[in-house]
């Protein structure tokens, strides 16, 4: 299943990139699963893992961790917003 | 068009008149203007905060604004309003300069006033942007605050 | 001046950047424009209220501005906010046309809200303005309306 | 005593005059009996007896009608105000 995931903000600068584009391994559905599997690459990864309340979105919407992940999906992870 | 993410400064009498424009049922124009501040006051006070000299504003192109027009249009259908202007800024911002307005024209002043308020309330806790402060001790990314999820939190008991 | 009384129209931008002018502590400004309304859809709805066609507000040279500068003041002691201005137009004026503009700025949004509202309640029931509506059948007094006393009452309960 | 009376808006119109300079007879001292005083002229001035909800001023300092009213006073009288 190839995704598309992007990161912002402190993450996106703890991670150094801000977009990939991956196929992932089988058994990977959700958002949370997929998280452990980025954090599980280690060195800066772990980041994913540490950030606290870390926020994520499926195709530009908000979701919880137990949300579904889809062939072609846009996944997005970021620390909680400070906008305004 | 009633949500904008620009760079560019916006010019809040103009939105503001423009809501009315052409209509003579608008009695109420409410605003909100964010800017960005110094904050050298904490810093002198708590020893912890040092001044802020500029900020940088991040955002998710596209979701950022579909987030916007969401909590516009939650606010349409919550409060009897004839139109709603949202416009935030991204980039590099300077102590002082405008970061965000919201302004909601109604019949009636309460009803302007209290979907400004929500609008800002949900925008701080629910549409991606992202501070990040310069300081004499270098960047640092603004926390998230308590206090903003309590003020958006007061709303999700109203209708929805 | 925090407090103007005139037939003139005003630029409710240029006096809310004002606010915020020459100083990098303001974080809110929060305003609030009131417009001469046509009033056609009560008219249609209601059958009773004709149309506005235009509006003449009288006021009481003297005590409308103290009374106005009294309401500010009484702001300034009950929240932290760093300035405040209110132009109240009287005259003639026709739908569509502002009356009054309230903005007020502080450090955070909550405080320069809860000003900006406070001022509009005291204003519509403690300052002497009086509106004179022209419709197509004559001239009508606007009478008080309970709602504003009802909206003014609620602050009474809290801090001096 | 000498005081100054004002009136406006609709009372202003039903009076026909907007302001009066006038020497009130012994026993007048409140905002209240002022108001009876005048009412009692008869004709249109008994708009001051039956406008609802008359307000009352001394000195520009909106008062309740038992509030005292002394020599050089102005004095304003006027329906419950709608500005905003």
């Amino acid at each position: 299943m190839n995704v598309r995931v992007l990161f912002f903000a402190g993450l996106r600068e703890a991670l150094g990139t801000g977009s990939e584009s991956l196929a992932l391994p089988d058994g990977i559905a959700t958002v949370g699963a997929l998280r452990d599997h980025l954090a599980a690459r280690g060195e800066s990864w772990s980041a994913l893992a540490t950030t606290k309340n870390l926020r994520s979105a499926v195709n530009q919407l908000m979701v919880a961790a137990d949300a579904t992940v889809k062939e072609g999906d846009e996944v997005a992870f970021f620390p909680p917003v400070t906008g305004g | 068009m009633s949500v904008s993410v620009q760079q560019a400064d916006f010019d809040v009498g103009a939105e503001m008149a423009a809501l009315s424009a052409g209509r003579d049922d608008v009695g109420a124009v409410a605003s909100f203007v964010g800017l960005v501040r110094a904050d050298k006051a904490a810093a002198a006070d708590a020893g912890v905060a040092p001044a802020v000299q500029a900020m940088t504003l991040e955002h998710y192109p596209g979701m950022t604004e579909k987030a916007l027009q969401e909590i516009v249009d939650q606010a349409e259908r919550r409060w009897d309003v004839f139109g709603i202007r949202v416009i935030h800024r991204v980039g590099r911002l300077l102590p002082g300069d405008r970061i965000v307005m919201v302004a909601v024209a109604s019949a009636h002043r309460g009803e302007a006033f209290v979907a400004c308020e929500f609008i800002m309330d949900y925008l701080k806790t629910r549409a991606p942007f992202w501070k990040k402060e310069e300081t004499p001790e270098g960047g640092r990314w603004v926390d998230a605050r308590e206090s903003d999820e309590h003020a958006a939190g007061r709303w999700d008991s109203g209708p929805n």
